[in-house]
């Protein structure tokens, strides 16, 4: 993956860029994001997340909150009312969390990139009682958050947090392929969940990548 | 894909508006958030009933709104649960003061949006209750699993608890009558082809020509197993034969029973399935009281069927028997 | 071939058994010549109501007897027209004294056989009255053509010429009204994917992914010409207009519409389809003052619709809204 | 196609031996006649008559008619109790009047044997109103009926004057797929009918053939 071109603090405008992004590389992987749902769920994470970030787009055309964490909240309200399904209340619950999590900073330095990932995850276990090898989402949450406060600590920049956390996610993601699902609707399969990724922790990938492209940082 | 549909992204609301046109006599479809309430909402001193889900099951739930049957139902996009601020104004549309009961069908993201909405219909000052329809004996429910999923028995739970509302039972005892009835209601499906959703475009996934899935769900996902093509009777076995262990039906027993069709399967099989059923419960002693033999809930254009069993007991078959007047399911009325 | 049939040569006795039993309280199975009659037949001095066909077209005709509708339905071997031995006994067992009418659709088999039916009938000392139901404006009705088919108006016919001899009317009053039915009613049908005959094994025609027919009949045949897959709103627009053309509709003009699928499509898709027809005969200034939205009039789990429309009247709307109680349509009772 | 063994009279046993043979001749063609039905009908033709010709069977191995004219109307009635369809009351009605046109003779001779044909035909044309060239079974009995009359005046036997007949009905089936129906369902596909053979019209002349090969007489 590349290196973004966009530098800069952690402002309201990065918030907007990585949501910006984020729905671009959603739209871009829509189709791969149907079909892994399509193996092990019901073919929608896709084009659910796609519907949901269009939403987002047109929330931002119009309004310009001033914090990040303004950002992240119409986000989550965006997420919540448009998306549905599972993955709607559970990234909502995470974006909400990670607003709350930010206060009113008008700048994310690392340790607060750290925290706002942890309260994202923190909500998304909260929500949907799942735990690490249950193949969801929270396998890519998990390691994204360590990650990110292993870096924070080790006194990285807020763009190598970001960093950090999207490549941890994303090897979350490839990691869940093997395993057997205990949550969600790829759990009905048993243990011919097995072989195939699981479209939340793709997608959370998605997410943390494009934010740290946002912050001009480098992702693996 | 080949499908009877405009815009992929359009199916459910210009579907929905077209239910609305078809069924003006009896509900009213509120556009923007989506949903549908029955026409005389609400309904004065009733427990108003709202249930909801992925829509491309049809006729559930909005086929289901009408007198003695649900006050409201929210449809999300295909196969996608609704969100709650379709659920919340819902729920708020058909509360006539005795509050209201969500039935929701056990899926981690029903669950969710529908948690989320009781919680702000109730700071809004409605009571809410809400009960998990967990019917379908394929999905083993434990700790690793989201649970029994919510398939057929939905349709039977709207039913009676619907009769109860209707009635003039409280919330309480709303409740309790459709808690009642998922405790003692199993189903179990099967699937002969799969099908395609419109934003997906291609067949949820693909079987051999002399291939069946056995214990599918109703978002044409794949079932627990693959096992090679069987007559009829033998399938009819395959999918009674874990409801009547799970019930512990025995000789004496009293049911109600739905053959259901999902979406792509003539009727005339659906009765060859049911024919099998009589024969097998009757072996066993068990008797039906009544039936129902059709597309129930369905998903899409699945080729397939699901057996449903309930064990009834005299006040839901009195419940069962009284008026009911919607789209899709009308008697005594 | 994937179907839920045990013998492709049992599937219409096990499925009329299965309907029997789910239906006790409506009908009556009568094995051997195979016929169905409404429980209380014959009902005295009422006029006998009997129409059958080929099978596959389920709910039709065993479907729709009871109160209101049919007095009995006859059915042949799949998309074979039933054969006199079990017409006759049919019409022996539902004449009440005042005579039966068959209600025939245009097929060249069903025409012969309930012809000689009907002549050994009188025979017999019943008074026997035979309409032809002829609706299908995709088959031109001239001398090169065995005349249009029947196909859903024949819905209509059974439920308004039902209502009509279920008031008393005697069998010259029940004959016009049917035969003001036909007059008035057209239909027109689209196939996405074609249906496969139980003992034929194969798909009756193969279609490309991109193509579909128009002007299909219900019985697996091909259509009247191929052409590309086009959106739900265009399709339907090639639905009504050679049947608003054929009736000459115009504003002002009140109608009963039927939008049906032949077994394997989605209602959604129906709905959508419906909620097109509305637009365009509003654009008409025609009104939609009765419709049925669903499976009425199969063709197996063929993939696609019909659209039929009744010119009515008041004497028809009034004879519509009349009590009806049977498997697939029920109302009022 | 082959010389059958049987020869002698047309007599009762015949008639037998002739429905036997169709019966045989029908089954081992189902599936070709399900899919000519397929091509420009709905699938059944070769389906009706094997349950029809079925019955037959099970009848003749009760009753034991002493005429052919007793044998044929056994056939007429059993068909038009079992086939249903269009070609269930205009085979029945054939075989009906073919057995009217023999009266009580207890051997048919060259001329009832062409009068049996005509008498057949007519019947058919009665019921159906088709005419020669409507891509029917009509197509087939009626070059059927017009060479059993040639040969029969000619001075042939019996069987050739059956083998005259379903010679005749096979070049009629044959050329009846270059025509556009104007009878029967194949006449709802308009043009599109052209280019198939008529089921009935091949069926009819199997028929024929097992009358002729019945009496030991030689089919092309
Ligand atoms: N209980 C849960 N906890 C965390 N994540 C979950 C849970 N259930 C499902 N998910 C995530 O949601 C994703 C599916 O989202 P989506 O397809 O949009 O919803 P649905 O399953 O309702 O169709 C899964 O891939 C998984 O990552
Ligand atoms: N009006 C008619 N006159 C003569 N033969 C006809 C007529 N209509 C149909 N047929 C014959 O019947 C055959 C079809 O028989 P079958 O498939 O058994 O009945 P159906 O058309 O009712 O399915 C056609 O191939 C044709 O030869
Ligand atoms: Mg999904
Ligand atoms: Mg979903
Ligand atoms: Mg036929
Ligand atoms: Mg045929």
């Amino acid at each position: 993956m590349s290196v973004a071109d966009a530098t800069g603090p952690l402002d309201a405008a990065w918030a907007v860029r990585w949501m910006r992004g984020t729905a671009q590389v959603v739209a871009e992987n829509r189709a791969l994001l149907i079909d892994l749902d399509r193996a092990i769920g019901d073919a929608d994470h896709g084009e659910n997340l796609d519907r949901g970030f269009g939403a987002v787009l047109l929330k931002l055309d119009g309004d310009a909150p001033e914090t990040p964490a303004a950002v992240l909240k119409l986000v989550a309200m965006t997420l919540m009312s448009t998306v549905g399904g599972a993955a709607g209340p559970l990234y909502g619950t995470a974006f909400l969390r990670a607003a709350t999590s930010l206060g009113d900073t008008g700048t994310v330095d690392p340790a607060g990139v750290a925290g706002m990932i942890a309260a994202a995850r923190d909500g998304i276990v909260a929500r949907g009682k799942a735990e690490v090898g249950d193949k969801t989402m929270v396998d890519a949450w998990t390691p994204a958050s360590e990650a990110a406060e292993t870096a924070a600590q080790a006194g990285a920049t807020a763009p190598e947090v970001l960093a950090a956390a999207a490549n941890a996610a994303h090897a979350g993601a490839v990691a869940t392929e093997p395993l057997i699902a205990r949550k969600g609707r790829a759990s009905y399969l048993g243990e011919r969940s097995a072989g195939h990724q699981d479209p939340g922790a793709v997608s959370t990938a998605l997410i943390l990548q494009a934010a740290a492209e946002a912050a001009g940082g480098e992702v693996a | 894909m080949k499908k009877l549909i405009n815009d992929p992204r359009a199916v459910v609301n210009e579907s929905v508006e077209g239910f609305g046109i078809a069924h003006a006599d009896l509900v009213t479809v509120h556009p923007e958030p989506l949903f549908i309430t029955r026409k005389d909402a609400p309904v004065q001193g009733k427990v108003g009933l709202v249930s909801g889900g992925g829509s491309g099951h049809e006729p559930l739930h909005a086929g289901f709104v009408g007198r003695g049957m649900l006050d409201a139902a929210v449809p999300g996009a295909v196969f996608t649960s609704p969100t709650p601020d379709q659920i919340i104004p819902a729920t708020a549309a058909v509360d006539g003061g005795a509050g209201v009961l969500h039935i929701v069908k056990n899926y981690t993201g029903d669950v969710l949006n529908f948690e989320t909405a009781a919680e702000m219909a109730e700071a809004d000052g409605i009571s809410v209750r809400s009960v998990l329809v967990n019917d379908d004996v394929a999905v083993e429910d434990s700790l690793y699993t989201a649970g029994r999923r919510g398939v057929g028995g939905t349709v039977l739970v709207e039913r009676i608890a619907g009769a109860a509302a209707e009635r003039g039972d409280d919330l309480d005892a709303v409740t309790s009558i459709a808690q009642r009835v998922i405790d003692g209601v199993r189903s179990m499906g099967v699937a002969l082809a799969a099908c395609t959703v419109p934003h997906a475009g291609v067949p949820s996934f693909e079987l051999a020509e002399d291939e069946i899935e056995i214990g599918i769900g109703i978002h044409g996902e794949p079932g627990r197993h693959r096992i090679a093509m069987e007559d009829a009777d033998g399938i009819t076995q395959r999918l009674l034969d874990p409801i009547v262990a799970d019930l512990s039906l025995t000789s004496g027993d009293r049911t109600i029973i739905m053959v259901n069709g999902m979406g792509g399967t003539p009727a005339s099989e659906l009765y060859i399935v049911f024919r099998k059923v009589a024969q097998l419960l009757g072996d066993l002693g068990v008797s039906i009281d009544r039936s129902l033999v059709g597309n129930y809930i369905t998903a899409l254009e699945m080729q397939g069927a699901s057996l449903t069993i309930l064990r009834a007991d005299d006040e839901m078959l009195d419940l069962w028997d009284a008026p009911v007047h919607t789209a899709a399911l009308r008697w005594g009325a």
